[in-house]
């Protein structure tokens, strides 16, 4: 596996959280923050993934599936916090 | 042997069932124990006779040196003979005196238990066990102290006992264990067997300092002797057996035990002769101003133990022979008239002296039984406490340094004694009947069959001295002075000075019992102010100076907010492992060479700068999001690491955490008050100085490799042995089954103390 | 088999990349929500195909089409209940926003959304906010 | 009634818990040799039906749950503590690896173990502990 193709493939990841981080600190309201959590949960499964090519270790895949599958649980936390009235502050 | 010491504490448990369904023989009944241990003890007396000390030897914790080895000599047999003796009468007239009391059975109970434990103290050859055994005795006789524990007093008096004998038993066992390892073995019969072992030991002045502090606290000595005088508000058999005849001799026969070993010094000598002689003094000084019976009886023992202290202090022969003669001579009276005052107190209601009057007619036989114990504690001929005195002014008298002071004292205390016996034994009798709150009548049969027998044993053995002589005091002299002696004791020792000086004494005894009354008012107006310097004062104050500490110490630890708490967890972390870790050891921190890709660099950048982020943050739930992508770069880099289990774990902790926050959250307002600058730089300080550490320890730790890490055997093993490749999984649940099996239960009382405290603000709620 | 992996991560990489963008520049919370969701989804679904090509063994190939799975179905619903979320509680708009028709078919305080489609019965619940 | 979710959140979640649970069970069954294990099934299956009591509620949850969680947890301490008794009747210590290997027709050679009953243990005490918890919360809540 071409060595440059991963690195590139992390640097666009990294940079992709990078702009999400900022967002996540930065973001005025509270779902723009859970919006960025959700996107960092996408880039860390990729990560992983892409590590999983890197080293040739095909374990991680369960680690990326089970984030796949329990990532988004914190978006849904967060909407029922909203919804119940909960202060944003 | 072993089934001997023990049968006390078996007794015991089966007292208050035994006592309940017998009902009232009881007395006579349980009295067949200590009576059978009496026979038993006698049986070995012949053997020790001829050929000296005996050990038995029990295993209990052999690889710790702790056994239950039992040495039987002189001194430890006459102990033992005591015990069971006085135990005899005792139990009898506990059944008599406490006759109808709802808890007699417990007690019962509890007075075996302090036999058995006496009985083990006085007979144990391993110095541990008899350690275990002296705090033994002092738990039971808190228990017994504050037997009605209704009143306030007692307990306050109990607790005054306990705290004091248990201070002095933990500065003995420090000695107890420094002569052990100093001598190289536990065992009584070796530490003993060469003298100078100990003696030219360095430590030695340690160790004798360790060991006079838990005597003198158990022996009531003199700055330590107030508890004594408060443990009458016991029941009489208590005061009667406990704190007369055996408990306060502990410390006596401590000191008597290691005399071959720790005595003979003149740091021996002077200490225990000045403190015996002092003890002696306030004893009598204090008895003659009480007027309570059971006061009076109280500071004389406390000047009996004074004097025995003194006698082994000076440590010549014939002090030792005083010694053990008066030891005899003390527990047969002061039992006998601490039953006698029981009977008094039991008939009359009362225990004030100047309340009593011409009790002759009613009460003959108590009457009788009192004129010769006291005869016997004033020091009168024929009875055995005449020889034990004469050969006490022996000793005093020949004593090398301290002889003056001493025989001074003896003979002032002496005085005093005799005329309080005189008061104890006529006073009350004679004279014109007075007003008490009870009818008086004869006491029942079982409340004079001890001090009938002692009484007159103190007859029998002054007449006949050869009886005790050859019997028992001969093999105990043997056994403290470390060598054997030949003893006599014989009523008439010609005209000698100890004779003037008894002479002397009874005289100013007669005195002082016929102008008692304005002895007593003399005291009232010059000496009022002894009562505020007293020793106990001191107690109080340290005891009142422990309260406040606690307090002061809770108020400051315990102060309720969560961040004190934390602060102080983490200063003491930091202080404590920096410390060690700067102070000591001193390996360097290298921060070696790692390679390391840029994408570990750039998460590791992103996961500071959320941490970062995530505590400056003003918003409550801003700060969880920020946390929540904290944890998921803290699972990259588990992943980095190749440890696929960890990231997995930390991915569903960081999901939980979120879900459980925001259950949490939804109560909790925005953060109020931010707190103000010069709290946050203090809170960042103490972060920062966590942090620093610990990245510092994490860099050592890393650059040491002491041993190669068990994770190769494991690897290794974790197939093998246990079928499985995955080895995080096989630790957890073959190779730590059972560490992980408290952590299931921990796991599971959090979440039941969750629900529980969630249950019950629900339910105030509702309220 | 290799270019194949390689050009499906590079463009999975990218568009993750263009999603962090769009959450970055996007004005306001809904327009964030489509790159973020689309973009991400997209991506994270291409890299997981790649590397399941990656791995021949049909074990892991399951699994990576399991991955791809939820994240195509997740990503929305989480979107969803946030968007939600985030318009109920009266979240600000981008000033130039034109349209919105939700607002006149919401009864903001049942939460209940209604399509008009309702019969009449209906229709006057909704009517007394 | 306490408000629910909205619909669309309703039907993912009736959608993706089989899956969760499916994928739970599978996580702890094969622990013993591939990333997994008790512990993190138990955490898995916990955020199943955290999903579920977010989008439906704490009544309907606890009846999908069919046991109360306290009770599980229960039984998970006990299954984890009677694991490691057999031993004891071998002559071996407490907790001892004991295997026995049996074939099931589907699977072909299948290892049951005192292990894997003792990981069964954890499941349930995770699961146990955390759902008492997170429904202990929700209830307050309401």
């Amino acid at each position: 596996m071409a060595s440059w193709v991963i690195s590139i493939a992390f640097l666009l990841l990294i940079a992709a959280l990078v702009l999400s981080f900022i967002r996540l600190v930065q973001g005025p309201s509270l779902p723009d923050r859970v919006i960025a959590l959700e996107l960092i949960a996408l880039i860390t499964t990729a990560f992983i993934l892409v590590y999983a090519v890197a080293v040739d270790v095909p374990a991680f895949i369960d680690v990326a599936l089970v984030l796949a599958l329990t990532g988004f649980m914190a978006a849904i936390g967060f909407a029922r916090f909203l919804e119940r009235g909960g202060n944003p502050k | 042997m072993l089934i001997a010491v023990l049968s006390g504490f078996i007794l015991a448990a089966a007292s208050p069932w035994l006592a309940r369904s017998v009902g009232d023989r009881a007395g006579w009944l349980l009295a067949a124990l200590p009576a059978a241990l009496f026979v038993y003890f006698l049986g070995f007396l012949p053997t020790v006779n001829e050929s000296g000390a005996q050990v038995i030897h029990y295993p209990w914790i052999p690889d710790l040196d702790v056994n239950f080895s039992f040495l039987v000599d002189g001194l430890s047999l006459l102990f033992a003979l005591l015990i069971s003796g006085i135990g005899t009468f005792i139990i009898i007239y506990a059944g008599g005196y406490l006759h109808g009391h709802p808890h007699l059975p417990r007690f019962y109970a509890i007075m075996f238990a302090f036999m058995a434990s006496m009985l083990g103290l006085v007979l144990s050859n391993n110095l541990i066990t008899l350690f275990v055994f002296w705090e033994l005795t002092s738990v039971t006789s808190y228990l017994l102290m504050g037997f009605n524990h209704e009143d306030k007093n007692a307990r306050w008096c109990a607790l005054q006992g306990l705290l004091v004998t248990v201070a002095g038993g933990l500065a003995l066992m420090a000695g107890l264990i420094m002569i052990g390892v100093a001598a190289g073995s536990f065992e009584l019969h070796e530490i003993l067997a060469d003298d100078d072992v100990l003696r030219e030991h360095p430590w030695y002045v340690g160790m004798l300092i360790l060991v006079l502090i838990g005597s003198f606290a158990k022996s009531a000595q003199v700055p330590l002797h107030f508890w004594l005088p408060n443990a009458m508000v016991a029941p009489t058999p208590v005061s009667a057996f406990l704190h007369s005849a055996t408990m306060v001799k502990a410390g006596v026969y401590l000191l008597a035990r290691f005399n071959p070993g720790l005595g003979g010094t003149d740091a021996w000598l002077y200490t225990l002769g000045i403190v015996g002689a002092l003890t002696m003094f306030t004893g009598s000084f204090m008895a003659l101003r009480s007027t309570g019976i059971k006061a009076v009886l109280a500071y004389t023992t406390v000047m009996a133990l004074g004097t025995l202290v003194m006698l082994i202090g000076i440590g010549t022969e014939g002090a030792i022979i005083a010694a053990m003669a008066f030891l005899l001579a003390h527990a047969l009276y002061k039992a006998s008239l601490f039953m006698l005052a029981g009977a008094l107190d039991h008939e009359t209601g009362t225990k004030d002296i100047l309340k009593m009057g011409g009790l002759r007619q009613l009460m003959p036989i108590t009457f009788l039984a009192s004129c010769v114990a006291a005869l016997s504690l004033a020091g009168l001929p024929p009875l055995f406490g005449f020889i034990a005195k004469e050969l006490m002014f022996e000793a005093t008298v020949g004593a090398p340094g301290l002889a003056f002071f001493t025989t001074v004292l003896a003979v002032v205390s002496a005085m005093m004694v005799a005329g309080m016996a005189a008061v104890f034994a006529i006073r009350p009798f004679t004279g014109k009947l007075k007003e008490t709150p009870k009818k008086p009548h004869e006491a029942p049969p079982s409340m004079l069959a001890g001090p009938v027998v002692l009484a007159t044993l103190g007859l029998l053995f002054g007449l006949m001295g050869f009886i005790p002589a050859s019997g028992i005091v001969q093999s105990a002299v043997g056994a403290v002075y470390g060598s054997p002696i030949e003893v006599e004791l014989y009523l008439w020792h010609g005209i000698n000075l100890p004779l003037m000086l008894s002479i002397l004494a009874i005289a100013g005894g007669v005195a002082l019992f016929l102008r008692w009354e304005q002895v007593l008012d003399f005291y009232r107006e010059r000496l009022g102010f002894i009562d505020r310097f007293g020793a106990e004062r001191g107690y109080e104050k340290w005891y009142d100076g422990v309260v406040w500490l606690a307090e002061w110490q809770t108020r400051v630890l315990q102060s309720g907010y969560l961040r004190t708490y934390l602060t102080i967890t983490v200063l003491t972390t930091v202080v404590l492992t920096g410390w060690t870790f700067f102070g000591h050891t001193n390996s360097a921190v290298t921060l070696g060479s790692m390679d390391m890709h840029f994408y570990e660099v750039a998460i590791a950048g992103v996961v500071v700068v959320g941490a970062i982020a995530a505590s400056v943050t003003s918003s409550r739930i801003g700060a969880a999001a920020t946390l929540g992508m904290v944890g998921f770069g803290v699972a990259m880099i588990y992943v980095l690491f190749s440890a696929p289990d960890l990231g997995i774990t930390q991915i569903m902790i960081e999901t939980l955490t979120v879900i459980l926050l925001v259950l949490v959250l939804f109560r909790l307002p925005g953060f109020l008050n931010l707190s103000k600058p010069a709290d946050r730089v203090r809170d960042a300080a103490v972060a920062f100085s966590l942090g620093t550490l610990m990245t510092v320890l994490i860099l050592a730790v890393n650059g040491v490799t002491v041993t190669d890490p068990i994770s190769l055997q494991l690897a290794e093993w974790s197939y093998t042995e246990a079928q499985g490749r995955n080895i995080v999984n096989v630790i957890l649940v073959d190779f730590r089954a059972l560490d992980t099996l408290g952590e299931l239960f921990v796991i599971g009382l959090a979440a039941v103390g969750v629900y529980a405290m969630i249950r019950l603000r629900a339910e105030d709620k509702q309220r | 088999m290799n270019t194949v992996v390689a050009i499906l991560i590079l463009i999975g990489a990218g568009f993750i990349f263009i999603g962090g963008l769009g959450a970055y520049r996007m004005p306001d919370m809904m327009l964030r929500m489509h790159a973020t969701t689309k973009a991400g989804a997209l991506g994270g679904g291409l890299v997981a195909i790649a590397v399941g090509l990656y791995f021949a063994d049909p074990a892991y190939l399951v699994r990576t089409i399991a991955i791809l799975v939820f994240v195509v179905l997740t990503a929305p619903v989480a979107a969803h209940a946030i968007a939600r979320a985030g318009y109920f509680t009266g979240v600000p708009f981008w000033e130039k926003t034109l349209k919105d028709e939700l607002r006149e078919k919401l009864d903001t305080k049942g939460h209940h959304i209604y399509s008009g489609l309702e019969s009449n019965g209906d229709v006057e619940t909704r009517r007394e906010d | 009634m306490t408000p629910m979710g909205s619909l669309i959140l309703r039907t993912t979640a009736r959608l993706l818990l089989p899956l969760l649970i499916l994928f739970s069970v599978f996580i702890l069954l094969r622990g013993h040799d591939e990333p997994g294990g008790g512990f993190i099934a138990g955490l898995v299956v916990s955020v199943a039906f955290a999903l579920y009591l977010f989008a439906f509620d704490v009544a309907r949850t606890r009846e999908l749950m069919g046991a109360d969680p306290r009770f599980l947890l229960g039984l998970g301490l006990l299954i984890a503590t009677l694991s490691g008794v057999p031993q004891i009747f071998f002559g071996q210590a407490f907790f001892t690896g004991l295997w026995l290997p049996i074939d099931v027709p589907g699977l072909g050679e299948v290892k049951l173990s005192t292990p894997l009953v003792f990981d069964i243990g954890v499941y349930l005490v995770v699961l146990g502990a955390v759902m008492t918890i997170v429904l202990a919360l929700a209830e307050a809540e309401e």
